[in-house]
């Protein structure tokens, strides 16, 4: 047992490791990168998918995906502006109509996986498409702003040097955590994720189980929505193309297994934090962005391929 | 200049980099900025304003003198674009009239849009008339605002300009290539008669050039069969140049990517030696049509 | 003996696409007894016990617990009413601990926190009950087979059932483990628990029940009081016919001249030094307890797993098999014992499971000779007396029995010379079993091939084997030749190494 | 007997009937819709997606998945007239090495996937990543054009009435229903997509069955990428943007099970029409295509999910 927590650890630092090189090699190569200035402004960048990806690290853990993560942060940023501008609804309520909205198609994901059937990777795309849509529909593919004031705080806050998003991203992921740790339904993700059928016939609602998991997704991705949408002050019906991607992506750096049933919240803020290094460090060192794309694949294949090949190993 | 070894450094975000028309121009002004003796990074947000609210930041950062933004939501750089101002940083604005910026290099796209009707009613008031009414596709893309506001020009443009010698038949997306000529072909196989196809960007034209090639063959296209988008990219224009094809006019700026990126670069060279924009900081971009006339000219600078 | 039911699966019907798996089967469990549920493969054993905890949904019938009449079950139903069931299917979570895993679905909780602390004590109480040494904390994937099941069996007991369903629970384990369970399960008894118990071995229904229910062919047959009972009956009752023999007699075979296996000191996989000669003709057993490492040996001699050191020679040439294929074209077959994983191709069909080792020789230019195909399945199906309508249904849907007998057919299709049965009979019933053994006689007698058996049933090893080689934490600790055989002897031997 | 392959008819016919209806319903909107023309336009413009579905249903099957499909298409695109207009190297030369390329790509995929043990998502959502960029760095975000008239045959030519690319299609249809039914390398591809322990311990080689899967997936990448470009007569860097997921799509409403181990080429072509008839009856009957992308979704969830659900109530 010992020895298997020293294992879980040394698995975990892995993608720490990896965290620590890229960050000492950006600041040898430009200074400024391990400025705090920087540093904030780098998690900062990253708020968004960090906050989306605790969603996703769930969806993940059940052995499934949720593709409609970057249309639910469009329809968010769509549908939140024009009830704040276009209809007058007070802040407030315009944001909690928002997020009951994301939760609801994170429900209707539920729905489309648990009782129909349909397998995540298809529901969640048709979600994705339809919905992309929709919020082209709501803003007439016109950009909507003239926010007030008071809602740039969630996106352009700062509490000290510290910028609202990212306290609001390191809420998430404390709350992420807790949940996956310390709560009975947590640990039933993990139960669902490794084994459906053992863990129905002890009891397990697991229909229920997919439904709280895909809702919690819907959720996150609300908020990652408000809070980019407060970032960026306008509504666009393109807003997140693709970001779905993203938060995959940091998710699986983070070790969580696409097949379900393991993973940590801690290697998901790594994750996270390397593709914000990543993100932040290439640009300031002057890279082609074309050529980013390249490093980003290489830095996916070896990162995940190291765990991979370490576990393959084992197996046997 | 900030930077400890007196080198002037730019940093340059635009919508989208993998677009012909943008890695052609930006390629350009990459010659321009080395000439120059300057340090440049040019990045593309893929039409993602948020994409591009961290690059600006990133920019700031690593210590730019100045920035250009070719913002893929104008509103939604502002925030970031005044910070850069408060470090003192110079301000571009490609595009659009913003707000915290130093100057502007305005592209009025419903304008540019009315500009490609009004070169598409050239031709239409050439070959038709109200008892023989062109039949006009629109090829916009309707998930950007510029090009939202491109496609709502064109069709104004064309109102204003023609006779009532044309009919709208069908409107459909066409952002590159592939997903226009598919399209194309498809409104040619429901209006076996359509005949104009305007559009808002080069993919528009390549991809309804294509389709007609393919249905009538080289030297074959009825001389009253025609493509009129906008963009500047090498492929329309030796389309336009070869003359059987059915690429008409092109709705160009500046006039080659080089003249553009000359252009842009002297602007640059304005805002950094501190030139005072107060009294109008909107410099509007030159639009005008190329044809078969003043072609050659421009293909010399591409 | 209270006369009260405390449980009553009525009239239950269930149907399959194409299969009716139980057709009007009745059974009832009184308060305090033991009630042993016997059949054939296939006879619908356990789905019948699978509709009293809503894994399967019965297609018509009634479910009474306590007086209380279910029109259909749910996991959370039966666990409210004091059901519990061990599945003949393992049903735990790998990625999560054995304490855990103990307490799935019904964790001790404060609010939405979980206890883990208290969780972990309980199940170092509850395996201790058992007699077994398992860390709470331990992962389910770094568990033995056996000790997973050990875990299933703890989970049930936890539970604090009133009614206790056990399918096949000693399937996997040994005997000393068996043993200890039926320790607990005699507790469980004097306690009041109402238990309905499922085993191919006689000698634990005879040992434990009170009375017997048989089903053939998902038709209820008879119910016996266990000590009136006699077991050739029994054994009328399930297959329909009568056995005389349990293992049919064979001729001797063996060429001592011509080894077709020698190991010399092959380690690796968890395996030290292990050396052992195989005859042509031979059946040479394999016993062990638990986490032996017999297995791995046979994983190691069909190229599945590679060895550290030492040599192999099949049939006097030094091999090196580096995958299953090279072993199978050098006519080696394993038919392995965790038959879900890593036997049955369940999605595909009979047909396609029996030919898929020589699809490659069957084929010209990569396309399949489909006549053959079908010839050699329909050959194997008749050989093999594999129960099913037809040779293209998907395999999952045959009985844990039958699945084994497609898999043998697989490695008899292949036309293997040297094959290596790891619990050839785990899971399978009586007609089946002796089925099995002809065949296994069979196969050395008239051609010449020789096995390499692994059981954990003594009675089987003894019975099957010429020579029986006994494992012991990975050494070779004894050999035995048939006269020598005993259960005392192989048990010290198995026991060996960890007293040392 | 009988009665299954009754069934399986029943089943895969569901697919053909949506079709038949979708033709119905636009033909009666739009009588152009059902002339011969019009079909063979129809069914030109989807032969790419078409002929790189053969190769996305055998990595299904397997129960992994190629991301990487839209960025081989435009690396192929790009390569190829890079090497013809660029380099000179003559047609068919340039076809071969092209072929050879994607092929490679491909093997790269089942070398992460097989050898290193990175789930198919993630190893091919690298792959695309890195390719889209080297793509756009060999043309420099340029069109490469000007290839020799013979070029154009694949994408524009006809055979009487017939278009090429649509013969190409159906050559690929057979060929992936040939090789998933009579040969040896198409029963192993369900095995391993249905158990793949077991297919190993059955003489499998299971490590080359997903190379060779995901080398074909390449190959067939590769074709579709040909026959665009000769079809857009011009190589660009951004030419198949999100292609992977219409392919995905045109293979899972064909009711290739995403978990592997089932489905069956006819599906495949009747979701392949299916996309196909969307897409040009929806511009026929000039529907906005914000309103297209949430008929998609529906469809989409429709065919799939009573499909689902049908095989959900059965297993109980
Ligand atoms: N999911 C299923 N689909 C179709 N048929 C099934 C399914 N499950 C079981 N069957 C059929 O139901 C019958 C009874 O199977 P069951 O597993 O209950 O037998 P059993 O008595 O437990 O056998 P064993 O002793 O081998 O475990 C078999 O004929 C089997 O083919
Ligand atoms: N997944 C695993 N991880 C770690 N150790 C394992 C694993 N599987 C087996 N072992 C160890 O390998 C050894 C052999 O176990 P195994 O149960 O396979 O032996 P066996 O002789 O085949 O027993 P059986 O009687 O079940 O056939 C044991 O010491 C066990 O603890
Ligand atoms: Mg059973
Ligand atoms: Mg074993």
């Amino acid at each position: 047992m010992k020895e298997n927590k020293l294992g879980n650890i040394i698995k975990s630092q892995a993608i720490w490791v990896v965290f620590i090189v890229l960050c000492v090699g950006f600041t040898i190569a430009n200074p400024r990168f391990i400025t705090a200035t920087n540093l904030l402004i780098m998690l900062r960048q990253v708020a968004v998918w960090g906050i989306a990806s605790v969603g996703m690290t769930f969806v993940i853990l059940l052995g499934d995906i949720d593709l409609a993560t970057g249309s639910v942060i469009t329809f968010v940023n769509v549908l939140c502006s024009y009830l704040m501008v276009h209809m007058g609804v007070p802040m407030a309520l315009a944001i909690i109509i928002t997020l009951a909205a994301s939760t609801l198609i994170g429900i209707l994901n539920g729905f489309m996986v648990s009782t129909i059937g349909i397998p995540a990777l298809i529901a969640t795309f048709a979600t994705q498409t339809a919905f992309s849509g929709i919020a082209l529909i709501i803003c007439d593919g016109q950009p909507i702003n003239g926010f007030t004031e008071s809602f740039k705080v969630f996106g352009q806050g700062k509490v000290g040097p510290v910028p609202v998003p990212v306290i609001i991203m390191i809420i998430c992921f404390a709350l992420g955590a807790f949940i996956l740790n310390k709560t009975y339904f947590g640990r039933y993700f993990y139960a669902v994720g490794g084994n459906i059928e053992a863990a129905r016939l002890s009891g397990i609602r697991t229909g229920r189980v997919k439904y709280l998991v895909f809702a919690l997704s819907g959720f996150f991705a609300g908020l990652a929505g408000l809070v980019l949408l407060s970032r960026v002050n306008s509504g666009m019906g393109n807003a997140s193309l693709g970001y779905e991607f993203k938060v995959i992506t940091c998710v699986v750096l983070g070790g969580v297994s696409v097949s379900g049933g393991s993973g940590r919240m801690s290697g998901v803020v790594a994750g996270t934090f390397i593709i914000s290094a990543l993100n932040n460090g290439m640009v300031l060192i002057n890279l082609n962005s074309w050529v980013q794309n390249i490093v980003l694949g290489i830095v996916l294949v070896l990162a995940v391929g190291f765990d991979c090949y370490q576990k393959k190993r084992q197996a046997n | 200049g900030t930077r400890d070894d007196g080198t002037i450094k730019v940093g340059i975000t635009i919508q989208n980099l993998s677009n012909a028309y943008w890695a052609g121009v930006m390629g350009k002004l990459e010659q321009e900025m080395e000439a120059r003796g300057w340090e440049y990074t040019i990045v593309g947000c893929d039409n993602n304003a948020g994409t591009q609210v961290g690059q600006v930041e990133n920019f700031i950062i690593s210590g730019c003198d100045l920035i250009m933004v070719h913002p893929a939501d104008a509103q939604s750089v502002e925030g970031i674009c005044s910070e850069a101002m408060e470090a003192d940083i110079k301000v571009m604005c490609w595009d659009d009239p913003m707000e915290n910026t130093t100057a502007n290099w305005v592209l009025d796209n419903t304008e540019l849009g009315r500009e490609i009707g009004k070169t598409a009613s050239e031709f239409i008031n050439e070959h038709y008339t109200k008892d023989e009414k062109a039949q006009v596709t629109v090829i916009g893309y309707p998930s950007t605002k510029v090009l939202l506001e491109r496609a709502d020009g064109i069709k104004e443009g064309l109102e204003e300009n023609c006779e009532d010698n044309y009919e709208i038949i069908a409107e459909v997306d066409g952002l590159e290539a592939p997903e226009a000529q598919t399209n194309v072909e498809t409104v040619m196989s429901a209006h076996p008669d359509a005949n104009v196809f305007v559009g808002v960007c080069a993919g528009a034209m390549i991809g309804s050039n294509e389709a007609l090639l393919a249905e009538f063959g080289k030297g074959k296209i009825p001389e009253n069969y025609g493509v009129i988008t906008t963009d500047v990219t090498l492929q329309q224009l030796d389309s336009l140049k070869a003359g059987n094809e059915a690429v008409r006019a092109i709705v160009g700026f500046e006039g080659s990517n080089e003249d553009t990126a000359k252009a842009c670069a002297d602007m640059f060279e304005r805002i950094l030696s501190g030139d005072d924009f107060s009294s109008g900081k909107n410099i509007y971009r030159a639009i005008g049509p190329i044809t078969l006339d003043n072609v050659d000219q421009i293909l010399k600078g591409m | 003996m209270s006369e009260e039911y405390v449980l009553q699966l009525q009239h239950i019907r269930k149907e399959y696409p194409g299969v009716v798996a139980l057709k009007d089967v009745t059974l009832e469990l009184k308060a305090g007894e033991i009630l042993a549920l016997i059949g054939e493969n296939g006879a619908g054993k356990s789905t019948l016990i699978k509709c009293c905890s809503g894994a399967v949904i019965p297609t018509s019938g009634k479910i009474i617990v306590n007086g209380k009449e279910f029109s259909s079950m749910t996991p959370q139903l039966a666990s409210e009413n004091g059901i519990a069931i061990i599945y003949q299917e393992f049903n735990n979570v790998k990625e999560l601990s054995a304490a855990e895993n103990l307490f799935l679905g019904r964790p001790i909780r404060k609010g939405i926190v979980i206890d883990k602390k208290a969780m972990e004590e309980e199940a170092a109480k509850a395996f201790e009950q058992l007699h077994i040494k398992i860390d709470p904390k331990a992962m389910m994937k770094d568990l033995t087979v056996g000790y997973q099941q050990m875990v299933e069996i703890a989970k049930a007991i936890q539970q604090n059932a009133r009614i206790l369903v056990m399918d096949e629970p000693s399937a996997p384990l040994t005997s000393a483990e068996v043993e200890s369970m039926f320790e607990v399960v005699e507790l469980l008894r004097k306690k009041g628990v109402s238990i309905i118990y499922i085993s191919h071995r006689l000698e634990e229904i005879y040992r434990l029940s009170d009375r017997i229910v048989v089903i053939r062919d998902g038709e209820y047959v008879k119910t016996l009081i266990t000590k009136e009972s006699q077991v050739e009956e029994l054994i009328q009752l399930m297959v329909g016919r009568e056995l005389t023999e349990t293992y049919p007699p064979r001729g001797n075979c063996i060429d001592k001249n011509e080894v077709v296996l020698e190991l010399k000191n092959v380690t690796g996989n968890g395996d030290k030094n292990i050396n052992l000669k195989l005859h042509k003709g031979e059946i040479l057993g394999l016993g062990g307890l638990v986490g032996a490492g017999r297995t791995e040996l046979a994983e190691m001699i069909f190229g599945s797993v590679p060895k550290k050191s030492g040599q192999m020679f099949y049939k006097g040439k030094e091999i090196d098999p580096k995958s299953p294929r090279e072993a199978i074209d050098l006519g080696i077959a394993l038919v392995p014992e965790d038959r879900k994983r890593h036997g049955a191709m369940l999605g595909i069909s009979i047909k396609n499971n029996i030919n898929m080792p020589i699809y490659e020789r069957n084929s010209r230019f990569s396309v399949i000779d489909e006549k053959l195909e079908q010839e050699i399945a329909e050959k194997y199906q008749k050989n093999m007396a594999i129960k099913t309508p037809n040779l293209n249904q998907l395999i999952k849907n045959l009985s844990g029995g039958n699945q084994q007998k497609v898999i043998l057919g697989r490695w008899m299709a292949a036309n293997s010379e040297l094959i290596i049965f790891d619990e050839p009979t785990r899971g399978i019933d009586i007609g089946a079993k002796y089925e099995i053994y002809k065949l296994m006689n069979d196969l050395v007698e008239k051609e010449g091939k020789s096995i390499l058996m692994i059981s954990s049933e003594m009675e089987e090893l003894m019975g099957m084997s010429d020579r029986i080689l006994v494992l012991a934490e990975g050494n070779m600790t004894g050999e035995l030749n048939k006269e020598e055989f005993s259960q005392e002897t192989i048990m010290t031997y198995a026991s060996a190494a960890s007293n040392e």
